[in-house]
C-alpha cells in the first residue's frame, strides 16, 4: 500500500492550492452566519475539511487500480442508495437527497456517486483501448451513466445529475469521439428539448425562464438572481470587507453561506477577491490538468481528467449563478460552499488524482 | 519495474496493453485548458461587469446608467383665437437635466458658473429634490440653453467626465412677444411647493411645468400633456448610441379661445402706454372677445424659469404689471352704474319716464351738499337727460328714493357684488354695499347719506370692467346674464340668469344710452357712423373733495375714466368696457371703446363682403385671408 | 504521439536559437518606437497609422521566442502608449501583452526569418491588435464605437509591407550593434 | 514551487500581467480616476525626451547646413568670397527660414496684439491612438498652463488643455470627438456648439432650419461656453445642409489648416468682438485683426431660435401699421372725428415705427404681415 516514496511526493501545490480554497471559504462561511442561527458553521466545516484531507490521504495510499478494478460493485451500491434515498431519505426543501446518519448528521449520497461515475468511466474507456470510441460503446457507457442520473433527477436534483453528465461529456471527448456523434448530440438535444421540457418540474422551468429574465418576478424566483447580482455589483474593486457585506448580513442574500457562497465573497471582498478565488481555482485545475498529462496510464488520464472536469463544470456553473449567467441549479461551490458531503467528497476526488500522481513514479 | 506487474496480476488486471499510452489524448487535454481559460474569462467578465463597469452599487441602477432613461416632456396645447390663430404657441428648445445618481458635488460649481445659474439657488434645488424625489429621477436645472451654453453642456459632459449632465428637447411656451393678452394667458413656471400641497396641484410632482396664473392655470389640465420616456445606450463618454425603447408624450390639447386678435389687438394698441384694462364681450352668449390689461408685461420671461431679479421688479413695481385689471381691478364704477340705478328705479316704481329733478349744479341731502359734475347745473332733467348729460342730481334723487338696498338688490341682480364666474383664476369680487353689509363688516348701521354717492356709482361701491362689461350687456338684452368666459367649449358653463324685468324699461335706458354717444351726449367721442353705438362715461373720484379743492392731486391719485358701449341698440353684438385709470375725465376712455367697436364691425363687413371684390380692388385680400385663416 | 506534439517538439528545439537581448535594447527600442510615435506623425501625417510600438513588439517577441520577456515588453510598451492616450492606462497594456505573448509562442513553431512568415504573422497581430482593443473598449469601457474591418485589414496590410523591410533593418542592426547570444 | 516554476510559468506570467492590468484598468473605471502620478511621470519622460529630440534634431539640421555650405565656399573662393559666402550663407538660411519665421512672426504680432494673456507653447508630439486628436505641448503646469485653458493660432482655434502636466500639456484637437466649444457665424450671427468629428471637418449643432446660413460664411468663438473667449475665428461653414429640425453644417478648422508647430495657450481669456462680416476674410497669417476697426453689430440679446412670437404678434403689428397708415393714435380722439378704418391694408414697409415705450421692441426682420 505505501508505494509512495516519501511525502514529498505528494503532490503539494494541489493540497496548498485546495487548502487555501477551503479557508477562504471558511472565513467566507463564517462571514456570512455571523451572528445568525448558524452561527457554529465555520466550525463544522473546519471539521468537515480536517476529515476531507483524511479522506485524501486515505485515498492517496490506496491504488486507484485496486479501485478501479472495484468500479461495477460501487457502482451497484450507488445504485441501490440512490434507491434508498428516494424511499426513506430525508426531505429538506421539497427533495429527497440526504440519508440520515446519527448525532443528526445528513449524508448526500449522490454527491459521493459522483466518484463512482469518474470510476466507471475510466475503467469503462480503458479497457476500449481504442483510438476512436465506437457508437456500442458509447451507448453502454451512455446507459451507465444514465442510470445515475435519472434517480438524481428523480429526488429531485437537477443539478448534480448534470455534473453526472459532464463528467461522461468529458470522458467521450477524451476516448475521441468522432465530432458526427457530438453534432448527432445536438441534433438529439434540439429534438429532445421539447420531451425533456414537459419533464422539467415547474420551479426548475421558472428557474431557467428566470435566467433568461431575472426581472420577471423579482419577489419570486427571480429574486435570488437579483438579490446575488445585487451583492456582487456592491462589492465592487476592493469589496466591503469581512462581515461588512451588507446584502450578506442584511440576510438579503439567500443561503449565503451555501450555494450563494461565492456572491457574498464576492460582495466582501470586491473584484480583487473574486480574482484571487479564480485564480487558486484556475490553478487548480491546471494542477490536475498536468497530474492527467503525467498520469501512467490512460485510467490515471480519466480519472484525473474526470475530476477536473467535474470541478471546472461545478465552479462554472455555480460562479455563473452567481453573476447572473448561469441558471440558478443548486450546486455548491465545490471547496468553498458549507457542507460535509460536499467536502469529502471534493477530497477524496482530489485524493484519487494525488494517488494517480503517485502512481507515476511507480516505474 | 516488476514489484508493480506483480500487484496488477494480484489486482487481476490485465497487464497494460502497449497502446496505453496516456498520451494519447494530450491534444485534447490542451483543448480542455483553452475550455477553462474560456470558461474563467467567462466568469471573471461577470463580476467586471457587476463589480467594474457598474459604477453604481446597485445593478439595476447601474442598468440605469448605462441605459438612461431621459424623458420626453410633452409639449403643452396651444392656445389658438376664436379664427384659429395661434396666440400661444411652443417652441423647441434644450433643457439640460442634472442626473442625481452620477452627481458629484463639487462639479456643481462649475456648472452654475458654466451656465449663469445661481449656485445656491441650484443647490437648493437639488436639495428640494433630494428630500422628496427617487434619486434617479432627473432634476431640470436650466431651460432654453444657448448654443454656447449647450457647448458648455458638450464640452465638459465629455471631456472632463461631468456624467450629470444631460441634455433633453423640450418644447418651452412661446408667448406673444408684444404682451399680448398677457394676463388673459397667463404664464406657466415649475410647480412650487406650496401649490404641490394644494389640491388644485397634489397631483404634479416637482418639476413639473404648470399654468400659473390665466388660461394656463385655469385650463392647466388640458392644456397639460402626459410626459414621456425614452431610454438610450450611452456610451462612457455619454454619447448616446441607440435607441432601447420609447414611450411617447401624449401632448397636451389645444385650447380654442372666444378672444378675437383683431380686437385683442386693437384694444391693446389703444392702451398702449396707459394704466386700465379693456374688455370686450358678446353679451349674447358671454364669449370674451378681448380682454386687455395695462401695464403689461412679457411672460415669455416666465417661460423660463423667472429669474429672481425680474421677478422682484415685476412684484415692486407700484403699478402692479401682474394684476389683470379686467378682473381683479376692484374700482368705483362712477357714472357707468347711473343705467342700474335707473334700472332700480324704473322697476321698483320710485322713478318713471315723467319723474323729473332741477339741477343747478348740486343738491343738499342730510345736511351735506352733493354737487353735479356741472357746475352750472343741468336744469330741469328726466331720465332720459339725466343719463345723457349724466346728471349727478338726478341719480341722487333717485337713488335717495330708492334707498341702499333697493339699489344693492339690482346691483346684484346685475352681477355686481360677486364674480362673474368666468374661467380664469383670482376673479374679484367687488362690492355691493348694503345696511347688512355695512352691519356685517363696520358693526355700524347704514346712513342714508351714504346712498347718495352710491346712486352715483362712488362711495363703497366697487366694481370690476367685467362685472361692469356683463352687467351692462345683459341689461341691454332685456334682463339675460351670460357667464362671460374665454375658452370656445368650457368646461361647464351655468346657465344664464334671467330676472323679470319689463322690457320696456330697458328699452327706455338703452334708448338714453343711444343719446348719450348720439344726442350731444357725454359719449360723443364714441360716435360711429353707420353703427348704432350706446354706451355711458363715468368719471371714479379717488382723490377727496378737499384734496382736489386744494388743487394738488399727485397723478396717481387722478380721476379714473370709464366708458362702457355697446352695438347695436337692438340686440347688441358686443359690449365694450375700458377702464382708463387717471385720465381725469370720463370722455377719454370713450375713443378707445369707439375703435374697438368699429374693428369689430369692420371685421364683420369684411367677412361678409365676397372675396373676390376685395381682391379686385387692388389691395392685398386681407379680409379673405383672414376669413380663410378663420376657418 | 501525434501531429500536435510533434510540432510542439520541434518548437522547443527550435526554441533554443532564439535570441537574447540586452536589457538596454529592451528598454530603448519600445522608447523610441513610441517617441516615433508621438513626434513623427506631426511631420507626416500618414505616419500615424503606422502601429510602430506594435511591430516592435511583434519583432522583438518573435526573435526573443521567450514568452514572458515578450509578454512583459508587450506590456511596458503598451502601457507607455496608454499614459500618452487619454484612456485609462492598461488597454493597449493588455492587448501588446497577449501580442506579445502569443508572438512568442507562435515564434517557437514557425522559421521567423522567412519574410513571408513575417508578413503574415504581422498581418495577422495587427488585426488580433486592433480587433482586441476594440473588443476590450467595448466589453471594459462600454465604448460603443464601431469596428471597421476593411479598415483594420487594409492597415493591417500597410502596416505587414513596412514590417518586413523593417525587419530585416533591425535584424542587422541587433546583430552588428548588439552582441547576440544562444538562449541556454 | 513546481507549478509556478516549470511548465505553467509562462501562462502564469502571462496571467498575472493581464490580470494586473485588468485590475489597474478596473480601479481607473471604477474610481473614475486616473492614475494620475502614473501618467505625469510618463508623459514627463517621453515629452521631455521627445523636445531634447527636437531641439537636437533642430541643431543638427543648421549645424549641417552651415557646414555643408561653409566647405562649399571655401573650396570655391578662399578667404577672398568669405564675406560674400556669408551673405549668401545668411540669405540662404534666412530664406530657408523663412516659413518658420512667418510663422513665429505672425504668432508674436498676433500675441502682442491679442487682449488676451498667451503663452506660446511649441508642439511635441501627438497622441498615440490615431481616432483621438491629441498633441503635446513644450508647456505646462510650470508655466502657468492649467485645465481646460484654450489653445490657439493666429489662424484660428486649435483645441482645449485637456491635462496640463508639470512641463508639458495635453490638447485635446477640435476634431476630436470630445470637443466642443459655442460658436457663432459671421454674416447672420448665427449661434450654435462646434463638436469635433473624428474626421477633418467639424459639426456645427444646434442651428435650427429657418435659420439662415450662408456657406463659406465664416465662424468665430461666442464666448457663452465660458471656455473661449469670444471672436476667435474658428472655420469656414462648407457644409450647410438641411437636416431633420437642426441644419447639417460641417465647418474646416481654420487653426489646423496650415499645419501645426506653435501654438498659443490662452492663460487668462479675454473676449473680442467679431469682426465684421464686410471685412475681407480672416487671411491672419501676416495680416492680424486691425484692432480698431473691430466694431460689430451685437446680435440681438436673449435672441431665440424661432422664437419671433406668435401669430399674435404680427397681427398686433399689422394693427399698429394700419393706424399709422391713417395717422390714427388707438384709443384717442376728438368729438366727432373721423373713426380708423380698419379694412385697408397696411403699408408694407412702414416709416420705421416709432414704437411707444412700453412695448418690447419687435424682434428680428422675421415679423412679416399677415397676407
Amino acid at each position: 500500500m505505501a508505494r509512495y516514496r516519501s511525502v514529498r511526493d505528494l503532490d503539494w501545490p494541489l493540497l496548498l492550492l485546495s487548502v487555501a480554497i477551503c479557508l477562504l471559504g471558511i472565513l467566507q462561511i463564517f462571514s456570512a452566519t455571523y451572528e445568525t442561527d448558524f452561527a457554529d458553521a465555520w466550525w463544522k466545516q473546519i471539521v468537515w475539511v480536517v476529515l476531507g484531507l483524511l479522506v485524501l490521504w486515505v485515498m492517496s495510499l490506496v491504488d486507484y487500480h485496486y479501485l478501479l478494478d472495484r468500479a461495477p460493485l460501487f457502482y451497484l451500491l450507488s445504485i441501490v442508495t440512490l434507491v434508498v434515498v428516494l424511499v426513506i431519505g430525508t426531505k429538506v426543501f421539497g427533495s429527497r437527497r440526504w440519508i440520515p446518519l446519527f448525532g443528526g448528521l445528513r449524508l448526500q449520497v449522490s454527491e459521493f456517486v459522483k466518484l463512482v461515475i469518474i470510476l466507471v468511466a475510466a475503467r469503462y474507456l480503458t479497457e476500449l483501448r481504442t483510438e476512436r470510441l465506437e457508437a456500442r460503446d458509447l451507448l453502454k457507457l451512455g446507459a451507465l451513466v444514465l442510470v445515475p442520473v435519472a434517480l438524481v433527477m428523480k429526488q429531485p436534483d437537477l443539478g448534480t445529475s448534470l455534473t453526472y453528465l459532464a463528467i461522461l461529456g468529458i470522458a467521450l471527448f477524451l476516448a475521441g469521439l468522432s465530432w458526427r456523434y457530438w453534432l448527432g448530440f445536438c441534433v438529439l438535444a434540439v429534438v429532445l428539448f421539447p420531451l425533456g421540457w414537459s419533464i422539467l418540474k415547474d420551479y426548475q422551468k421558472e428557474r431557467l425562464f428566470t435566467f433568461v429574465n431575472p426581472s420577471r418576478d423579482p419577489r419570486g424566483a427571480g429574486y435570488q438572481v437579483i438579490q446575488s447580482k445585487i451583492a456582487v455589483g456592491a462589492g465592487g474593486l476592493r469589496g466591503q470587507g469581512v462581515t461588512r457585506g451588507s446584502q450578506t448580513q442584511l440576510r438579503f442574500l439567500p443561503v449565503p453561506h451555501t450555494d450563494f457562497i461565492f456572491s457574498a465573497f464576492g460582495e466582501e471582498h470586491g473584484f480583487i477577491g473574486v480574482v484571487l478565488a479564480l485564480g487558486l481555482y484556475f490553478l487548480l485545475l491546471m494542477q490536475i490538468v498536468q497530474n492527467a498529462q503525467t498520469a501512467p496510464d490512460r485510467a490515471g488520464m480519466y480519472v484525473c481528467m474526470g475530476v477536473a472536469a467535474l470541478l471546472l463544470f461545478q465552479v462554472l456553473v455555480n460562479v455563473g449563478m452567481v453573476v447572473g449567467r448561469m441558471p440558478i441549479t443548486g450546486i455548491p461551490l465545490p471547496l468553498m460552499s458549507y457542507g460535509g458531503s460536499n467536502a469529502l467528497s471534493v477530497f477524496a476526488m482530489l485524493g484519487l488524482v494525488n494517488n494517480v500522481r503517485l502512481q507515476r513514479f511507480v516505474n | 519495474m516488476l514489484p508493480v506487474e506483480r500487484e496488477r496480476e494480484d489486482l487481476n488486471l490485465k497487464p497494460r496493453p502497449p497502446q496505453d499510452d496516456p498520451r494519447f489524448a494530450a491534444g485534447r487535454i490542451a483543448f480542455f485548458q483553452y475550455i477553462t481559460v474560456a470558461a474563467f474569462v467567462f466568469l471573471l467578465s461577470g463580476f467586471w461587469e457587476l463589480q467594474i463597469g457598474n459604477p453604481e452599487f446597485y445593478s439595476e441602477r447601474a442598468e440605469r446608467n448605462r441605459i438612461k432613461a431621459l424623458p420626453i416632456l410633452a409639449p403643452r396645447g396651444k392656445i389658438v383665437d376664436r379664427d384659429g390663430r395661434i396666440v400661444v404657441d411652443n417652441h423647441s428648445s434644450y433643457s439640460l437635466i442634472l442626473s442625481r445618481e452620477n452627481l458629484k458635488p463639487e462639479h456643481l460649481k462649475t456648472i452654475a458658473d458654466g451656465l449663469n445659474l445661481d449656485y445656491d439657488e441650484l443647490v437648493n434645488r437639488i436639495r428640494r429634490f433630494e428630500r422628496t424625489r427617487p434619486k434617479y429621477e432627473p432634476v431640470i436645472i436650466k431651460e432654453e440653453l444657448t448654443p454656447g451654453e449647450l457647448a458648455f453642456v458638450d464640452a465638459y459632459r465629455s471631456v472632463d467626465g461631468f456624467p450629470e449632465l444631460e441634455l433633453i428637447h423640450a418644447q418651452k411656451r412661446q408667448y406673444p412677444t408684444s404682451g399680448l393678452a398677457a394676463h388673459v394667458i397667463g404664464y406657466v413656471g415649475e410647480v412650487s411647493e406650496a401649490e404641490l400641497n394644494t389640491l388644485e396641484f397634489a397631483r404634479y410632482r416637482p418639476g413639473d411645468v404648470i399654468g400659473k396664473s390665466g388660461i394656463e392655470r385655469y385650463y392647466n389640465n388640458r392644456l397639460m400633456g402626459v410626459d414621456g420616456q425614452r431610454r438610450v445606450l450611452v456610451d462612457n463618454l455619454g454619447r448616446e448610441r441607440q435607441v432601447m425603447g420609447m414611450e411617447d408624450a401624449t401632448p397636451g390639447q389645444d385650447l380654442h379661445l372666444t378672444l378675437d386678435l383683431d380686437l385683442q389687438a386693437v384694444a391693446e394698441l389703444a392702451m398702449e402706454g396707459r394704466q386700465g384694462a379693456v374688455v370686450a364681450l358678446d353679451p349674447r352668449n358671454g364669449e370674451v372677445l378681448a380682454m386687455v390689461s395695462r401695464p403689461s408685461y412679457n411672460p415669455n420671461k416666465f417661460a423660463g424659469r423667472i429669474r429672481s431679479r425680474d421677478w422682484k421688479e415685476l412684484t415692486d413695481d407700484p403699478q402692479r404689471p401682474l394684476l389683470n385689471r379686467a378682473i381683479q381691478a376692484q374700482l368705483a364704477p362712477g357714472s357707468t352704474f347711473k343705467p342700474i340705478v335707473a334700472l332700480a328705479g324704473l322697476e321698483t316704481g320710485e322713478i318713471d319716464s315723467d319723474f323729473s329733478v332741477y339741477c343747478n349744479g348740486g343738491a343738499t341731502f342730510y345736511g351735506r351738499f352733493f354737487k353735479c359734475h356741472a357746475r352750472g347745473g343741468h336744469g330741469r332733467v328726466d331720465l332720459y337727460r339725466g343719463l345723457v348729460q349724466s346728471c349727478d342730481v338726478y341719480f341722487y334723487n333717485a337713488g335717495n328714493r330708492l334707498g341702499i338696498d333697493k339699489i344693492a338688490e339690482y346691483a346684484e341682480m346685475a352681477g355686481f357684488g360677486k364674480p362673474t364666474g368666468i374661467d380664469l383664476p383670482h376673479e374679484a369680487s367687488g362690492l355691493v354695499p348694503s345696511t347688512r353689509w355695512k352691519l356685517r363688516t363696520y358693526r355700524d348701521k347704514w346712513y342714508a347719506g351714504e346712498t347718495i354717492s352710491v346712486s352715483i356709482g362712488q362711495g363703497a361701491l366697487t366694481v370690476t370692467p367685467l362685472q361692469l362689461a356683463a352687467a351692462i350687456g345683459g341689461l341691454a338684452l332685456g334682463g339675460v346674464w351670460h357667464t362671460p368666459h374665454m375658452v370656445k367649449n368650457p368646461d361647464s358653463l351655468p346657465p344664464p340668469r334671467t330676472a323679470h324685468i319689463d322690457l320696456s324699461h330697458a328699452i327706455q335706458i338703452v334708448n338714453a344710452l343711444y343719446g348719450v354717444v348720439n344726442d350731444g351726449g357725454t359719449g360723443i367721442r364714441a360716435w360711429l357712423p353707420g353703427i348704432e353705438v350706446c354706451g355711458k362715461t363715468g368719471t371714479a373720484q379717488l382723490a377727496s373733495n378737499e384734496a382736489i379743492r386744494s388743487g394738488k392731486v399727485p397723478d396717481t391719485l387722478k380721476d379714473n375714466a370709464w366708458f362702457f358701449g355697446f352695438a347695436p341698440r337692438q340686440d347688441p353684438e358686443l359690449i365694450v368696457v375700458a377702464l382708463f385709470e387717471h385720465a381725469e375725465h370720463g370722455p377719454n376712455a370713450a375713443p378707445i371703446v369707439r375703435d374697438v367697436i368699429k374693428a369689430y364691425f369692420d371685421k364683420k363687413a369684411r367677412q361678409s363682403a365676397p372675396p373676390v371684390l376685395l381682391s379686385s380692388s387692388g389691395a392685398p385680400a386681407s379680409g379673405a385671408a383672414y376669413a380663410r385663416r378663420g376657418e | 504521439m501525434n501531429q500536435y506534439s510533434d510540432l510542439l517538439r520541434a518548437g522547443e528545439q527550435r526554441a533554443r536559437s532564439g535570441l537574447r537581448f540586452q536589457i538596454a535594447t529592451l528598454i530603448v527600442f519600445p522608447i523610441a518606437a513610441v517617441l516615433f510615435q508621438v513626434y513623427v506623425p506631426l511631420a507626416f501625417p500618414y505616419v500615424g497609422y503606422l502601429e510602430l510600438p506594435l511591430l516592435a513588439t511583434v519583432y522583438f517577441a518573435l526573435k526573443q521566442r521567450e514568452p514572458i520577456q515578450s509578454l512583459l515588453y508587450g506590456a511596458g510598451t503598451g502601457l507607455l502608449e496608454d499614459a500618452l492616450s487619454h484612456h485609462p492606462l492598461g488597454m493597449f497594456g493588455i492587448v501588446k501583452t497577449l501580442v506579445g505573448y502569443f508572438a512568442a509562442s507562435v515564434g517557437v513553431r514557425f522559421d521567423v526569418d522567412n519574410p513571408l512568415v513575417r508578413f503574415t504573422l504581422t498581418f495577422f497581430f495587427y488585426f488580433f491588435h486592433q480587433f482586441l482593443h476594440w473588443v476590450l473598449a467595448r466589453a471594459l469601457l462600454g465604448e460603443l464605437r464601431g469596428f471597421s474591418v476593411q479598415q483594420s485589414l487594409f492597415l493591417g496590410l500597410m502596416n505587414s509591407i513596412v514590417a518586413v523591410p523593417l525587419f530585416h533593418v533591425l535584424d542587422r542592426l541587433v546583430s552588428r550593434g548588439y552582441k547576440a547570444s544562444l538562449l541556454r | 514551487m513546481e507549478l509556478l516554476t516549470n511548465r505553467y510559468r509562462n501562462l502564469s506570467v502571462l496571467a498575472l500581467a493581464v490580470v494586473g492590468q485588468l485590475l489597474l484598468l478596473g480601479y481607473q473605471v471604477r474610481s473614475r480616476q486616473d492614475v494620475r502620478l502614473v501618467r505625469v511621470w510618463a508623459v514627463t519622460a517621453l515629452t521631455e525626451t521627445s523636445s531634447a529630440l527636437a531641439a537636437a534634431g533642430g541643431a543638427v539640421g543648421s549645424l549641417y547646413r552651415n557646414y555643408v555650405w561653409l566647405v562649399g565656399v571655401r573650396q570655391e573662393n578662399e578667404r577672398l568670397s568669405k564675406e560674400l559666402a556669408d551673405l549668401k550663407l545668411e540669405a540662404q538660411r534666412l530664406r530657408a527660414d523663412l516659413g518658420t519665421a512667418d510663422r513665429a512672426q505672425a504668432l508674436t504680432l498676433f500675441q502682442s496684439r491679442s487682449a488676451s494673456r498667451t503663452i506660446a507653447a511649441r508642439i511635441i508630439g501627438a497622441g498615440t491612438v490615431t481616432d483621438s486628436r491629441v498633441v503635446f505641448l513644450d508647456v505646462g503646469a510650470n508655466q502657468g498652463v492649467a485645465d481646460g485653458m484654450g489653445v490657439i493660432t493666429p489662424d484660428g482655434l486649435v483645441g482645449r488643455v485637456r491635462a496640463a502636466y508639470p512641463t508639458t500639456a495635453q490638447v485635446v484637437l477640435l476634431t476630436d470627438p470630445s470637443f466642443a466649444a459655442g460658436v457663432i457665424s459671421q454674416k447672420h450671427h448665427v449661434q450654435g456648439a462646434l463638436k469635433g468629428n473624428g474626421s477633418a471637418l467639424c459639426r456645427v449643432d444646434y442651428v435650427h432650419n429657418e435659420e439662415k446660413l450662408d456657406q463659406g460664411e465664416w465662424f468665430f468663438t461666442s464666448g457663452d461656453d465660458r471656455l473661449f473667449p469670444r471672436g476667435l475665428p474658428v472655420g469656414v461653414a462648407e457644409v450647410v445642409q438641411k437636416g431633420k429640425a437642426l441644419k447639417d453644417i460641417l465647418v474646416s478648422p481654420s487653426g489646423l489648416r496650415n499645419g501645426l508647430e506653435e501654438v498659443l495657450v490662452v492663460l487668462e481669456p479675454v473676449h473680442q468682438p467679431v469682426p465684421d462680416a464686410k471685412e475681407p476674410p480672416p487671411e491672419l497669417r501676416l495680416l492680424p485683426l486691425p484692432p480698431d476697426e473691430m466694431t460689430v453689430k451685437e446680435p440681438p440679446a436673449g435672441s431665440r431660435p424661432a422664437g419671433a412670437g406668435t401669430d399674435a404678434d404680427g397681427l398686433l403689428e399689422r394693427y399698429r401699421r394700419i393706424g399709422e397708415a391713417q395717422g390714427h393714435v388707438y384709443g384717442q380722439g376728438a368729438p366727432g372725428s373721423r373713426p380708423p378704418d380698419f379694412n385697408i391694408a397696411p403699408a408694407n414697409s412702414p416709416a420705421t415705427p416709432a414704437k411707444p415705450p412700453a412695448t418690447p421692441p419687435a424682434n428680428g426682420p422675421d415679423v412679416t404681415p399677415l397676407q
